[in-house]
């Protein structure tokens, strides 16, 4: 006979423990990345091991300028990301909820949306100006599509009662868009967001070769020119860490307290 | 409250994937005087859920003509409150604040929106989930929360899509007569989908028998009220009444 | 008011009758600005070219044979590196969204490598694989990745339960689960992530071949630009749009309406 | 002279810049196949960390690339130089293929350097235009500090003087001639002034270069034989520009070439040998480089001293090398 | 066909947002013989959709055992059928497919199945209906799918959530007299719920009263078979039974 099938109900880990298991995974990954870069005994030009990549940063950060950079990036992600999620959730909303705007925007979006941010870049200065303007343009474009899209999917996919009945209980369309629309259509905007900010630091660096003498983009940049491979590294492992960050302190949370609570989705 | 007229009522679904269509009303009249309480019986698929659906402003009409208090519906409003045959309760929002998602629409403050959805609940004898989300409830507690958040909102005219289908025999007489003594009080002009035809022949002044879409009969209920159940079970009228509408569904 | 909106109802009912059309006209305001600014001389046409411009040098390009070819060679990498891409990143979502486990060792992972843009592994890719189709491949498929395999996962994971249920108790095995409940299931959520993935990869491409490229359309806009014009960047961004605008509404749209639309999972 | 068959098979790499032309025309005058080769261009690359990242690669046997090579030797990557494809033999300084252009109105003053105070100024770290900015800013008796640098791809500059978002660039050509057609207002405040020395070489790994003496004395033949087409005949060489170049205008790219042709030497002398040191010791002590290297271990005169001495006619139409920058077999360059 | 027994049965649910928790069932034992057929009565909320999902295997228990045929239930399988009290269709499939997936999974041939498929959805009355989604049903229709659905795979054990809840009366006592027939020709053990009493002791040999996740009582339902409506609407026995077990409910 099988063992006694019954579940005992486990407490909700601790912070500390949640920290730790979110955390042994990467963990783990820098362990294979020593262990692979030693035993290929990979040219550190190629691809530098922990330590090297270690005493880069500690340098950056101890004259300051890993500071610097980091800060100058964040601004420059957030306005554009902000920018972005502020025009891309209520078009995506608007497209979902009318037949007529979604027949009008979608053969535009569809075009614009494959349009590259370095693409972008002569035009973009001439329109809104060289550097922050030029910058921000570019991030917003690699975070518009995405988080449009996935609201768009998220308010098709409210089941129709739902939407009925708020309407027979006298919800005018401010109330629809705040009390259904967007808890309803949350785990897709959730999802487009994570996806679109991954985007947004990827247009960063994109973004970060022109008109700049700080940020991560361009301590990537400067470091690819003078092969300093370990500070590319360096970079990489910030940007990764940052919205890593970002995310276990902002859309997690998000999307624990309301989706998973709601059992709109399963919890993981 | 307002009188509700159906006139030539038709509504076809398409299918666009096949281009086959559905007749799912054909050619539909009735009026329902102001504050009247209505039944709608039928079998299965023969449309009550559409002309409710129409009534409520939910789906366009194919055909024909619905007047509430004589003016064209043209969409969803606060006038006319729904309980649906899905529940459609908002996962996201706990039961107390779907019962006061109405009241809330209509600006009722915190403190008093709170204060009518517990008194619902707790008519609806769900007071001890007011905090949980609807996916924490059994099937019939999800229906008698969509049942209460309409009632909450007190329109003029309440329509019911199988309230009570999914509800134990002792729970539902109490709503019943709940929703007997509401009516009662407020005199709301109300449209009842049922397929019980004991329940419908106990609530409604008038039962109307659909069939493929088309209105079978109309039966006249003219016991007296208030109605219970108590003395209701053996009153000869009431049986009589009963059996007609089941014939008249039966022959449907 | 009251005449643009008689002109919106105009233009419903046009699209109605005609939906060829729907495709077209909303890029007409877009051009006619376009033709203004342009007219309106508030940049040097060198930094701004007018549509004629465009036309004629996109019009060069066929000519010399040029624009064709590099298309090819771009569609190739671009088919290459969105198979490889999905093939890869269906699996891994459907992996992650049904493995509790495998989310929580994956998910940090994913999201650190999420935010480091291709660009910033391209020196390193180089090195690597050389200036060949490995690389483009490896950047479309990190670009088409993430977006996959979060939307894949949030699409498994808000399946509804009961479904899978019923069909457990109706004697399907596993697989046959995945393929009969959770695909379908999660298909829209799918459907959205590859719009987004591919749109992307297409722009990663480019990146890609402005760096690594020795053809393709990314290269011949900014091999031009390298010289100082700015024409063949805009012919290049059309040629794209269209390109993906054919895409999607000739593969992914018709896949959206026959399934999920079609099933009511998602209102049209 | 020599047979299809017996010639042999190169791949070299390149940037498309005005700078590299010798190397195309080199290909499309036959002086390959004449002097025993058979070479593959591949298409250019986008900047010169590229052409080494294709090097590295073994994509290609040799590029051409300049201040690339500086970081690249710093972090081990075994470079030579064998000849210059842009630079100056004859002389220490020159720049004539740059220029510092300035938008209207920014006050920027070629003959005071110190009016850059304060200026944004666009510049492509990394590259030979950055250490030509470094130079203009110490010969107006400023810190690098003084001025507000920002790092920018010279595509982006001519708009980016447009858009007002710098006050001037230091780039290549054609970036600053272009400026002044494109940009209304835009003005050349210097051109070249020999501030430094410019440092361009055709590179290849060590190993390569030891086992390959004999084709690199040819490569370097064929390429100096080029050059010399190319300053006899600057006209027809800005057609062939504009054939590599696409989108390059055949007007710019004559202004272009005629003052490229100031520096298409493909000799070595001592001066580029202090040319390279200069830039190392610049770049390390502004912090761009941990480390420095020795010149004389990563520049390999001999195989141009060869052709100098035994084709000394592709040479014949160039000012002659000082005898004190001159250099024999084992020279050794000392700071 | 398979017996099944429940010992000291027990689920809490848990929040783990809120750390509260809901004792939905707190000591349940129970043996269903082979080939039995048991109803399931008892308030809304009481704990009858919880300890059929348990059985199924959908829910892990807190306490307590289940034995099918003398095996402990890990998890579901084709042995246990179940009609679900939301439906449960899946919207990607026409209602033949989804009548037809059990045997699909048996590996049955495509027309075997279809056939199969067809002869159900008679029996159900939509055989018109065969080639729409569900999402073009009436709610009624849905849930007589679900019911075939389960019907058609021919499960040892079957587990029914009021499945006849959203039906109207005539169909509902075609449905009813259908099952019967069924059970009497296969001999499934079966485990109905339902809210309607009329119908647990119509159909069942064994009625079971649950009250606030505890059984309250069984009633043994000794009525002749094969049973028809016509003629047992006027049998006493049947009166007095109903009776018995509604006053059971609402003692609950
Ligand atoms: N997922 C859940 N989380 C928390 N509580 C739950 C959950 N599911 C059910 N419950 C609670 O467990 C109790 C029993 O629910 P169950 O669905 O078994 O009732 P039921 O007898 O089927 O009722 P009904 O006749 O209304 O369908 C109820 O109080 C309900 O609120
Ligand atoms: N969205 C739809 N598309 C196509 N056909 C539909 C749609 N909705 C309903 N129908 C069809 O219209 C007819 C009437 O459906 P309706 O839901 O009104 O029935 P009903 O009387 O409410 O039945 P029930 O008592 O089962 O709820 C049915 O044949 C149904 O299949
Ligand atoms: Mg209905
Ligand atoms: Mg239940």
């Amino acid at each position: 006979m099988a063992a006694d099938q019954t579940t005992i109900f486990r407490p909700a880990p601790s912070r500390v423990r949640q920290a730790l298991r979110f955390l042994w995974p990467l963990f783990g990954l820098v362990v294979v990345w020593q262990v692979l870069v030693m035993a290929l005994d990979v040219n550190p030009r190629v691809f530098p091991d922990v330590p090297t990549v270690l005493s880069a940063g500690w340098k950056t950060i101890i004259d300051g300028t890993l500071l610097t950079h980091v800060g100058a990036s964040l601004l420059r992600v957030s306005v554009g990301t902000v920018l972005a999620i502020v025009t891309a959730v209520p078009l995506g909303i608007a497209m979902g909820v009318s037949r007529g705007i979604s027949t009008f925007l979608t053969p535009p979006l569809r075009f614009f949306s494959v349009l590259a941010g370095i693409a972008w870049i002569p035009i973009a200065t001439l329109w809104f100006g060289y550097g922050f303007g030029a910058i921000t343009f570019v991030i917003f474009n690699a975070v518009f599509f995405v988080v449009t899209y996935n609201t768009l999917l998220g308010v098709s996919t409210i089941p129709m009662p739902l939407r009925h009945a708020a309407a027979s209980l006298g919800a005018g369309h401010w109330q629809m868009l705040t009390q259904v629309l967007l808890p309803g259509a949350l785990p897709n905007i959730v999802t487009g967001i994570r996806t679109g900010m991954g985007f947004a630091w990827r247009g960063l660096i994109a973004a970060e070769m022109i008109a700049t003498n700080t940020g991560l983009g361009y301590m990537l940049f400067l470091a690819r020119d003078f092969y300093r491979t370990e500070v590319i590294v360096f970079a990489m492992i910030v940007i990764g860490i940052i919205w890593l960050l970002l995310d276990r302190l902002l859309l997690a949370p998000l999307e624990r307290a309301t989706v998973e609570r709601w059992g709109m989705v399963q919890r993981s | 409250m307002k009188s509700l007229v159906l006139e030539h009522l038709a509504k076809t679904y398409f299918d666009p994937y096949r281009g086959t269509q559905v007749e799912a009303i054909k050619d539909l009249s009735l009026t329902v005087e102001e504050g009247d309480f209505v039944a709608v019986v039928g079998p299965s698929g023969c449309g009550k859920t559409t002309v409710l659906n129409m009534i409520a402003g939910f789906v366009p009409k194919t055909g024909g003509r619905i007047l509430v208090d004589d003016r064209e519906v043209s969409g969803p409003g606060p006038d006319r409150g729904v309980v649906f045959q899905s529940f459609a309760l908002f996962p996201w929002k706990t039961v107390r604040e779907n019962v006061a998602f109405g009241p809330k629409m209509r600006g009722v403050g915190k403190v008093e929106r709170a204060r009518i959805a517990d008194e619902y609940l707790e008519m609806a004898g769900l007071s001890h989930a007011a905090d949980r989300y609807p996916n924490e409830l059994s099937g019939g507690m999800q229906q008698r929360v969509g049942v209460v958040r309409a009632l909450a909102n007190n329109p003029d005219v309440l329509l019911m899509d199988e309230p009570f289908a999914s509800v134990d025999a002792q729970t539902r007489m109490t709503l019943q007569e709940e929703l007997t003594r509401i009516w009662e009080e407020r005199r709301p002009t109300v449209v009842f989908i049922t397929h019980d035809v004991g329940e419908a022949v106990f609530l409604a002044n008038k039962v109307v028998v659909l069939a493929r879409g088309n209105l079978l009969a109309e039966v006249d209920i003219s016991l007296p009220r208030p109605r219970v159940w108590d003395s209701l079970v053996h009153d000869n009228d009431f049986k009589d009444l009963s059996n007609q509408v089941l014939q008249l569904v039966r022959s449907a | 008011m009251r005449p643009l909106q008689t002109l919106w109802g105009y233009y419903i009912r046009m699209t109605i009758k005609w939906p060829g059309l729907a495709a077209l006209i909303p890029f007409i305001p877009l051009i006619a600005l376009w033709s203004f600014v342009v007219w309106l001389e508030l940049f040097p046409r060198v930094f701004l070219p007018g549509p004629g411009d465009v036309l004629i040098k996109a019009w060069e390009l066929l000519y010399k044979g040029i624009l064709l070819d590099y298309l090819g060679d771009s569609v190739v990498r671009l088919s290459v590196g969105a198979a490889a891409g999905m093939a890869l990143a269906i699996p891994l979502g459907i992996f992650i969204g049904l493995n509790s486990r495998a989310h929580e060792v994956s998910w940090p992972i994913l999201l650190f490598f999420q935010a480091i843009g291709d660009i910033a592994w391209l020196p390193i890719l180089l090195i690597w694989f050389g200036f060949g189709l490995t690389t483009m491949t490896f950047v479309i498929v990190y670009t088409v990745l993430f977006p996959v395999v979060l939307n894949t996962v949030l699409g498994i994971r808000s399946v509804n339960p009961e479904l899978r249920r019923a069909a457990q108790s109706l004697g399907a095995s596993r697989p046959r689960i995945l393929f009969e409940v959770t695909l379908p299931g999660a298909l829209p959520n799918i459907i959205t992530g590859l719009r987004n993935g591919l749109g992307y990869g297409w722009r990663a491409l480019i990146a890609a071949e402005i760096i690594v490229g020795t053809s393709g359309i990314g290269f011949l806009m900014f091999d031009a630009r390298r010289a100082g014009s700015v024409e063949e960047i805009v012919v290049g961004m059309i040629v794209l749009g269209i390109l993906w605008y054919i895409v999607d509404s000739w593969i992914l749209a018709p896949i959206e309406r026959a399934t999920g639309q079609r099933w009511g999972l998602v209102s049209s | 002279n020599a047979q299809d068959d017996d010639l042999i098979p190169l791949n070299a790499g390149m940037v498309s810049g005005i700078d590299q032309l010798g190397l195309p025309i080199a290909l499309e005058q036959g002086f390959f196949e004449k002097h025993g080769l058979d070479v593959h261009i591949a298409n250019p690359y986008a900047t010169g960390v590229d052409s080494l990242n294709a090097l590295q690669s073994g994509e290609v046997d040799t590029v051409q690339v300049g201040v690339p090579m500086i970081g690249a030797v710093v972090r081990g990557m075994d470079l030579v130089a064998l000849g210059n494809y842009s630079g100056n033999a004859a002389q220490l300084g020159s720049d004539t293929t740059m220029a510092l252009a300035a938008a209207e109105g920014s006050g920027i003053d070629g003959d005071d350097l110190s009016t850059l105070k304060g200026k944004r100024v666009a510049a492509s770290f990394g590259t030979i235009n950055h250490l030509y900015v470094l130079a203009l800013i110490e010969a107006g008796g400023l810190e690098v500090s003084d001025v507000n640098l920002v790092n920018t791809p010279p595509p982006d500059m001519t708009v980016a003087l447009l858009a007002d978002g710098i006050d001037a660039f230091v780039g290549w050509d054609p970036w600053p001639i272009m400026a002044q057609t494109d940009v209304p207002g835009a003005y050349e405040v210097v051109r070249g002034g020999n501030y430094i020395s410019y440092v361009g070489f055709n590179v290849a790994m060590r190993d390569w270069v030891e086992e390959n003496g004999e084709t690199i004395e040819k490569y370097l033949a064929a390429l100096s034989e080029a050059d010399q087409w190319m300053r006899a005949n600057p006209e027809d060489a800005a057609q062939v520009a504009t054939r590599w170049i696409p989108g390059l205008d055949i007007e710019v790219a004559k202004e272009a070439m005629g003052y490229n042709i100031q520096q298409a030497d493909r000799r070595l002398s001592a001066n580029n040998y202090a040319a390279l040191h200069a830039a190392v010791d610049t770049l390390h002590r502004l912090g761009f480089i941990d480390d420095t290297f020795d010149v004389n271990e990563h520049i390999n005169s001999t195989h141009i001293v060869k052709v100098m001495e035994e084709q000394p006619e592709l040479f014949s139409d160039l000012p002659a090398i000082p005898e004190e920058a001159m250099i024999t077999d084992g020279y050794h360059f000392e700071p």
